[in-house]
């Protein structure tokens, strides 16, 4: 399998093609047997790979693979070939691990859906672009699958197309992810005039040459990493363009499950994690990172706490993980931050996946002030979601407590960290898990607020789903306590991710000095954070379940600051205004028609009419009089007598 | 130096034709008159034989009045061919307008007479002959629709102005005569190479000589008469006038300038760089406002009596060359483009509006075709010989260094040809109007229409054979 | 002996009269004799030049011009009757319909 | 052995033929004339696949050359001088493949069906030998003749306001070429062998033989440039193109993009920069200016559009302008992606042409207020149009993508800043394409007119797979075509080189 893994990533391209071009004509069951095992094969042949690859020496686990020449002008080359490494093992393993399980989960959350065929076969090309994405060997064939999953990321937002929201979001999300993906093309452009490759290892070979020390102030690598940046924030929605995200849950919920919470919003992550020989020779662009990482966290997870759409609250949620992940790659800590991305991965589709029962059982409501009191409805969700809380709360044991407990740390204890990305960080972990369990008891505790909305067209009550969805459930619920054990702390064991992950990070500068700074040890700092995160859960708990009127006081209390963070700071406003509205009114009203249409066109148009005017004015001496004729005459042929009187002088 | 009368014989038959149709006239039937147009489009013929075999004669005849050489046949089988071209088209029209036959062929045969001996002749006392002959025989012409107050008055202008443009004419060829002591082409031009300083008189000469061939030309500013004497006349003679009269007053310009004032160049350069400009602006400007397609061909004559202007001012081998070329070219879409102006205009030339083109595209496709092809060759489009032709003159003022006047001659010929398409959108694209009585075309019309779509796609295609032959009757 | 000058010069005068008369005048007769005034005007100049410079050419154009002359009277004769006969006048600006 | 240097003429001639053959099918028998017209332009693309297969993409210089004297008197030279190199050779494959496509499309084409079918023969007749050409005359010829039946294709059959888009397009291209010809005529006379031969004057002017003074230089660069510039369209020079596009029909329409539009980028290929090259460094940034503000510009207007042709036809003033910058940054990448989006944007603009016409001739509307929730009705056809929306934007996988990349790639390291406002196209066109597509095809059905729409029929989609299929292959297997062009390429970077040497060791000297 080692050599011809590549085959995984056609599989899928081949389901599509086939629901996409004759999936109208099947049946449901087929169009979901052909996706599914698609998606299935790929992973089995992924997990083949993956273990052919770890029985291999570590230096020798960077395979490459050229299918062929995709474009090719005098030196620039961008071969259509693959590199399996361990960063990319890592990533294909969840992109069609989990990918495969939101696949079967669709077959039944899609059952009554129109255009069945039309969600799988987009399902499908998503897996092939997020698979051509993370296996790329170059920068432009990883543009490929960057700006392919950002088509999918569209088609399936927009996939209930009939709904102008859902048309308004998957532009917003395209155009949004467009504008850092012109960052990340000049980005590329630059790398090619610096290295004349876009191959990552010649890349990473020729920098480790020029620069074998990070360098000192903002130079060109500091401009290529800060534009790689640029398009990371418009993929993985981070200030200033994470826009895009609250309102990608317009989609069906598998897919905001599998895009915007599993995969393809850690792409940003990915590829940081994947330049980190180029990030880590510009010290100045990572603190950006860093800071741009935290200060995301910290939004979203203010915004998420007052968000009433089940959906909305995840959105922000994962913003905010994706905070954290830039935080740990912003300080060095790629590892940590791939870490914080797998097993965010799991929990964060599980809580989708969740969510997305609940709504199915309410009937596609997705406000929380109309849900409660469901766990007695639904069994296996109720406790699926609780562990999937846990996890991203950062309660100790479970996955997300090893990752970002390693974020953490290497935030305040990095050469690059300091204490304030720290405590901001710990800060957010309480907020998270203060947001994430206002949800679980508004959704399953309490009163059963459902009914009055919905007492009419819901004769019986919520029902689980049936049994083939409730399987990725368990798997995923599986991972997300466990998966945190590859990767354990100092003081617990041995972090074997990082290990794994070391030959990915090989062309790295040779570290300044190790000189750990600060004044506590890791597990001192844990110990904060887990006391912040109980805190947070205590007031959840404080707030939603012993007594519910103090959210109103509260709300009203600080009504001001309420509002602003119940209007999301206002910023999609700001950015209507600031933007949309005023270039769409520009490109109208000045653009068109005043330059287009009266200046320009006006000149053309004005030419020919001024020739009209003055062909009106010849004719008008063409009197008609023969006497007025013969004094034409008579006048040129003055002129001519004067010019050679004059002349002859 | 002697009288050698095969010399003229081609105008010599042309005169008797004229004659001898004349006597025939009242020994014709009514309803037969109409062969006299055969027995005049005959007479051409064998004008045109004669022409043909004298090819390749040169020198001076007929009491060295007369220059016998290849400039000469060339324009006079381009004279004979065209006026065949006018009987072709005038016989149905003069039945169609019950117009007197005889009359009209007769007069025109004299005005061709008239055009061959301004090609031709050696002498300014034939050059003015010949113009009188010619004018004389088109004032008559122009007015030949005496019950028609515009024919009256196209003719009462075009005489009054004629004879006004002839005065100066006459009082130029008195200064060059007092100026050079002869009257004989080549005599003028050796006393004028000899001597070192030009006396006033000679410019003098130069000078209204230009205003009296420039009247017939119809070079700016004096064109003026060109609109109203072109929309009253009949078409054929509008034709005719826009045609033969044009081409043989450039002809005896041609050589008066080229074969008798060489020397002078550069003085009569300015005077028609200026009018070339002047008349390619007029023309083309003026003819955009233009709604009687009569008036609008008139006006565009101007225009490219203004292109050939270019290609005189160059004075070179290659302008000579280009000029003749532009004449056959001109003649080819001009006359075609006038029969079918003839044809469409139906009896009393009732429909001569642009308007009344409308939709005629797909109900009468020949002559929509045809006109189509000729107004595109007017406006110089590629693949027709009117874009050759201005080529060569434009390749030719090049060469001469005159690149303004090429840049200001290209910019006028964009502007023209928004008044030839505006003919096209009404023929193809207008609405459709009324259909007024039905279009009849006589075979002699198509079969003249039919050449002149060959020859222009022919001069535009293969403009080799013409070019060689202009090249070879440049050489005076 | 009188000089050429003097001849040429009232030649000069009388073209100059027949030219301002044909653009001043609306009478057509009128126009027209101003043309054989500017004819002759012509005629006079070639007369001029053909004694001084001891030629015969001159004065055989001249006849040349008076026959042109008289044919041209001819001709213009008859337009003029066919216009005094549409507009009863011979105001030559009544004939003024074809214009612009 | 086939003789491979009759080809081109060979194309020549069998659409003259089948020209004549339609000039003799009666006009009323509209399915034999559409049949002769389908089988000519076709036969004519697979003649010209020959042409690919005896390419030989190591000679650089011209290939399939034909070189008869035209008319040569009195002093003028005249050839009918034609050949090939790796940048017209997939222009002339263009041509005859979207021809046909062009010629199937027109079915709903039911008036005056033989005149239409005889102006598009002859259309291909002029748009081949324009990319053929190789003596100066000979091209101008071409390039004028073409506007004819463009003219009658926009004035006869086209939309409302077709009379005043048709001479409007005719008037405002022909003033443009009109100077051409005044230099190329004057081009003439600065040669010594007295002749209109391309190649021949190239020569000579590259290698000193022939000597312009520099404001000569600079007057008859601008007179081919002003030429180019209109057809291209370059801003300011573009408001014909969205008045003919407009009202064209969509043949019409589909050739006039996929066509008419990179004659004049051809044109700067191979006339401004090969012989002028001097000019070319120095108006360089100037030209620039206006490609970015045209990409800008175009973007802009095009997305407040209410009309969906009049927006496509704003996005090819964009498009476009991408094709200049890469053509003015005298880069091997930046002018081989030139050329290779001259051959996408004439693929997918045609295509979306083509797809605004298929949905015309359904409503006979193209103002996006009238749709809406198109993809209820006509899923296939959203489908298609979604495909073709995305390789115009220039998704990657699909043909865009390719040549822009490599356009801004190339500009960028001629000159970062340019490249960098360049990109922002990029941005633009996602926003005015997929807010028409919004618009047109999500949403409900509001219109009840919608209602019943049927979806695309076998004809067309017949027309939209292969356009697909070759967005595709373009977009994934770019060196089927770049090899070709290679050799070309270098060319006319090597003539630029060679004049721009000189100037970057001047920058260097005074930096110092």
């Amino acid at each position: 399998m080692l050599e011809n893994y590549w085959v995984l990533i056609l599989i899928p391209l081949f389901g599509f093609a086939i629901n996409g071009i004759f999936g109208r004509r099947f049946s449901r069951q087929v169009i979901a047997w052909l996706s599914c095992s698609t998606v299935g094969l790929s992973f089995l042949i992924c997990l083949l790979t993956f273990w052919e690859f770890i029985q291999l020496p570590v230096d020798k686990r960077t395979i490459s693979r050229s299918l062929f020449t995709w474009i090719q002008s005098g030196n620039l080359v961008s071969e259509f070939s693959f590199l399996l490494d361990p960063l990319s093992m890592v990533m294909i393993l969840v992109v069609t691990g989990v990918g495969f399980l939101i696949h079967v989960y669709s077959v039944e959350y899609m059952a009554g859906e129109e255009g069945y065929y039309r969600y799988f076969s987009y399902l499908n090309l998503f897996i092939f672009m997020m698979s051509v994405l993370v296996l790329a060997d170059n920068y432009l064939l990883m543009f490929v699958g960057w700006e392919g999953v950002g088509l999918c990321s569209y088609l399936l937002i927009g996939y209930y197309f009939e709904k102008r929201s859902a048309g308004d979001a998957a532009k917003k999300a395209f155009i949004v992810n467009r504008i850092g993906d012109v960052g990340f093309i000049i980005g590329i452009f630059l790398i090619f005039r610096q290295f004349e490759s876009l191959e990552y290892l010649t890349v990473f070979r020729t920098v480790s040459d020029q620069f074998p020390e990070p360098t000192a102030g903002f130079g060109v690598l500091g401009a290529i990493t800060l534009l790689l940046f640029i398009g990371a924030t418009g993929k993985s929605a981070q200030i200033p363009l994470y826009v895009w995200l609250p309102d990608a849950m317009e989609g069906p919920t598998p897919v905001s499950a599998l895009i915007h919470a599993a995969t393809m919003v850690t792409a940003g992550v990915y590829m940081i994690a994947r330049s980190a020989p180029l990030y880590t020779r510009a010290p100045e662009t990572l603190f950006i990172v860093a800071a741009v990482g935290i200060s995301t966290a910290l939004l979203a997870a203010l915004i998420a706490m007052a968000q009433r759409d089940i959906k909305k609250v995840l959105a922000y949620s994962t913003i905010s993980q994706l905070g954290y992940m830039f935080l740990a790659v912003g300080v060095g800590a790629f590892s940590a931050g791939i870490f914080h991305l797998m097993t965010h991965a799991f929990f964060k589709a599980l809580l989708f996946l969740g969510s997305g029962s609940v709504i199915l059982a309410l009937h596609h409501e997705q406000d929380l002030m109309k849900m409660g009191g469901l766990r007695k409805y639904l069994r296996v969700t109720f406790y699926t979601m609780w562990i999937a809380t846990l996890a991203i709360a950062g309660v100790p044991l479970f996955s997300g407590f090893f990752s970002k407990e390693e974020i953490l740390w290497k935030a305040y204890s990095s050469p690059l960290g300091n204490g304030a990305f720290w405590f901001v960080g710990v800060l957010v972990a309480g907020l998270t898990a203060f947001y994430m369990f206002r949800l679980i008891f508004l959704v399953f505790y309490g009163a059963e607020r459902f009914e009055e909305a919905h007492h009419e067209s819901t004769p019986h009550s919520p029902t689980e789903p049936s049994s083939l969805i409730k399987v990725p459930f368990m798997i995923l619920a599986f991972f997300s306590i466990v998966a945190g054990f590859v990767g354990l702390p100092e003081y617990l064991g041995t972090n074997r991710l990082e290990g794994f992950l070391a030959p990915s990070f090989r062309y790295m500068p040779e570290p300044a000095s190790v000189e750990e700074h600060g004044h506590f040890s890791e597990s001192h700092l844990a110990l904060i954070a887990i006391l912040v995160t109980f805190f947070g859960i205590a007031a959840a708990y404080q707030l939603y379940i012993r007594d519910r009127q103090i959210t109103e006081r509260l709300a009203a209390r600080f009504s001001l600051l309420y509002q602003l963070i119940w209007r999301k700071f206002f910023v999609d406003e700001m950015y209507d205004w600031m933007l949309v509205r005023s270039i769409r009114g520009f490109s109208r009203k000045i653009l068109w028609k005043s330059i287009d249409v009266n200046v320009i066109d006006g000149l053309v148009n004005g030419t020919a009419s001024l020739m009209q005017t003055w062909s009106h004015a010849l004719k008008r001496m063409q009197s008609g009089y023969a006497r007025v004729y013969a004094t034409w005459i008579l006048g040129g042929a003055i002129l001519i007598f004067l010019y050679y009187y004059l002349t002859s002088f | 130096m002697d009288i050698n009368y095969t010399a003229v014989l081609p105008e010599i038959i042309l005169s008797l034709f004229g004659i001898l149709i004349m006597i025939l006239i009242p020994f014709t039937p009514k309803a037969r008159q109409s062969a006299l147009g055969f027995v005049a489009l005959f007479g051409m013929v064998l004008a045109l034989i004669c022409v043909t075999a004298q090819c390749g004669a040169t020198g001076l005849v007929f009491f060295g009045m007369i220059f016998q050489d290849y400039f000469g046949q060339f324009c006079k089988i381009l004279f004979l061919f065209a006026s065949a071209a006018i009987v072709l088209v005038s016989i149905n029209y003069l039945e169609r307008e019950k117009l007197p036959y005889g009359e009209f062929f007769s007069l025109l045969l004299f005005a061709t007479v008239g055009m061959l001996l301004m090609a031709t002749s050696a002498d300014l006392i034939m050059t003015f002959l010949g113009l009188e002959v010619l004018s004389i025989s088109t004032y008559v012409l122009a007015g030949f629709k005496e019950g028609e107050m515009k024919s009256t008055e196209s003719a009462l202008k075009y005489f009054l102005l004629g004879a006004f443009s002839s005065g100066f004419l006459l009082y130029g060829i008195a200064f060059v005569y007092g100026a050079a002591g002869s009257t004989k082409y080549l005599k003028i031009a050796q006393v004028i190479e000899a001597s070192e300083n030009y006396p006033l008189t000679l410019f003098l000469g130069l000078g209204l000589m230009v205003v009296g061939f420039g009247f017939k030309a119809s070079l700016a500013p004096f064109h003026v008469w060109t609109p109203d004497v072109y929309e009253g006349a009949p078409v054929p003679i509008t034709a005719h006038l826009a045609v033969g009269s044009k081409a043989a007053a450039f002809v005896a310009l041609v050589r008066v300038l080229y074969q008798v004032l060489p020397e002078l160049s550069q003085h009569w350069q300015a005077i028609l760089w200026v009018s070339a400009v002047l008349t390619m602006a007029i023309g083309n400007i003026a003819a955009l406002a233009q709604t009687n397609i009569k008036r609008m061909l008139a006006y565009s004559s101007i225009a490219h009596a203004g292109y050939l202007l270019v290609g005189l001012t160059a004075h070179n081998r290659l302008g000579t060359q280009s000029i003749l070329f532009y004449l056959v070219a001109y003649a080819l879409m001009t006359l075609g483009a006038f029969a079918v102006v003839q044809v469409i205009g139906r009896e009393g030339e009732k429909y001569i509006g642009i308007d009344d083109y409308s939709d005629l595209g797909y109900r009468y496709p020949f002559l929509s075709i045809a006109l189509s092809v000729f107004l595109i060759s007017l406006a110089g489009i590629p693949a027709t010989g009117g874009f050759m032709g201005k080529l060569f003159l434009f390749a030719a003022a090049m060469q001469s260094e005159m690149y303004w006047l090429v840049v200001i001659a290209v910019i006028a010929s964009a502007i023209g040809i928004y008044y030839y398409l505006r003919v096209i959108v009404f023929m193809y694209m207008g609405e459709s109007k009324d259909e007024g009585t039905p279009i009849i075309v006589p075979t002699p019309v198509r079969i003249v229409i039919a050449i002149m779509v060959v020859g222009t796609f022919y001069l535009g295609i293969f403009p080799g054979t013409f070019l060689h032959l202009a090249s070879k009757a440049v050489s005076f | 002996m009188v000089p050429a000058t003097h001849y040429l010069a009232l030649a000069a005068i009388l073209f100059a009269i027949g030219a301002l008369g044909v653009i001043i005048r609306r009478n057509v007769i009128t126009m027209f004799m101003c043309v054989e005034l500017m004819l002759n005007a012509v005629n006079l100049t070639f007369i001029t030049f053909s004694r001084f410079l001891n030629q015969v050419d001159g004065q055989i154009f001249v006849f040349f011009v008076m026959t042109v002359a008289a044919a041209e009277a001819a001709v213009g004769l008859a337009l003029i009757v066919l216009l005094s006969r549409r507009t009863d006048t011979l105001d030559v600006d009544q004939a003024n319909t074809m214009k612009w | 052995m086939l003789e491979t240097e009759v080809l081109l003429t060979a194309l020549l001639l069998i659409l003259a033929a089948g020209a004549s053959m339609v000039a003799f099918v009666p006009s009323r028998k509209i399915h034999l004339l559409r049949g002769t017209a389908l089988f000519f332009t076709t036969l004519t693309f697979l003649c010209s696949l020959l042409l690919v297969s005896h390419f030989d993409s190591e000679i650089d210089t011209m290939q399939f050359v034909q070189d008869i004297s035209w008319f040569d008197v009195g002093g003028l030279h005249v050839r009918y001088h034609v050949g090939i190199d790796g940048i017209s050779l997939f222009l002339v494959i263009l041509t005859t493949f979207l021809v046909p496509v062009a010629v199937l499309a027109s079915w709903s084409i039911e008036e005056k069906v033989k005149s239409y079918m005889f102006f598009m023969l002859l259309l291909e007749v002029g748009m081949i030998g324009v990319f053929i050409s190789l003596d100066l005359i000979l091209f101008y010829v071409f390039w004028e003749v073409m506007l004819v039946p463009m003219y009658f294709l926009i004035g006869v059959w086209g939309g409302e306001r077709r009379i005043y888009a048709a001479v409007k397009f005719f008037i405002y291209t022909m003033a443009g070429s009109l100077l051409m010809l005044a230099a190329i005529i004057s081009l003439y006379f600065f040669n010594e062998a007295q002749n209109f031969d391309l190649v021949e004057i190239t020569q000579k002017l590259s290698s000193g033989e022939i000597v312009l003074s520099p404001l000569a230089e600079r007057l008859l660069f601008l007179a081919f440039f002003l030429a180019f510039a209109v057809k291209v369209p370059l801003f300011p020079f573009h408001t014909w193109l969205p008045d003919a596009h407009v009202e064209a029909p969509t043949a019409g329409s589909v050739l006039l993009a996929g066509i008419l539009l990179k004659m004049g980028i051809y044109g700067l290929l191979r006339f401004c920069l090969p012989m002028f090259p001097a000019v070319s460094v120095q108006l360089a940034p100037a030209i620039s200016l206006l490609a970015i503000i045209g990409i800008i510009y175009g973007a802009l207007v095009a997305m407040v559009q209410p009309d969906i042709k009049k927006l496509v036809a704003y996005s090819s003033i964009s498009h476009l302008g991408f094709v200049v910058l890469g053509i003015f940054a005298f880069n091997f990448q930046s002018i081989e992606g030139a050329t290779y989006q001259m051959l996408n944007h004439g693929v997918s603009t045609g295509a979306l042409f083509l797809l605004v016409g298929m949905i015309y001739d359904r409503r006979h509307t193209h103002l996006i207020e009238d749709f809406g929730g198109l993809a209820h009705v006509m899923p296939c056809y959203a489908a298609f149009f979604m495909v073709i929306a995305l390789s115009s934007i220039g998704l990657p996988g699909l043909n865009g993508f390719v040549g822009e990349f490599l356009i801004l790639q190339g500009t960028f390291l001629e000159n970062a800043g340019r490249a960098a406002f360049a990109a922002s196209g990029i941005v633009l066109s996602a926003v005015y394409m997929l807010w028409m597509y919004q618009r047109v095809f999500m949403g409900t059905l509001q219109n009840e007119k919608n209602l019943a729409l049927p979806d695309l029929n076998w004809r067309e989609i017949l027309i939209l797979v292969p356009i697909v299929i070759l967005a595709l292959w373009m977009g994934l297997y770019s060196s089927t075509f770049l090899r070709k062009m290679d050799t070309s390429v270098q060319k006319v970077v090597d003539r630029i080189e060679h004049v721009r040497e000189p100037q970057i060791y001047r920058v260097e000297y005074s930096g110092h």
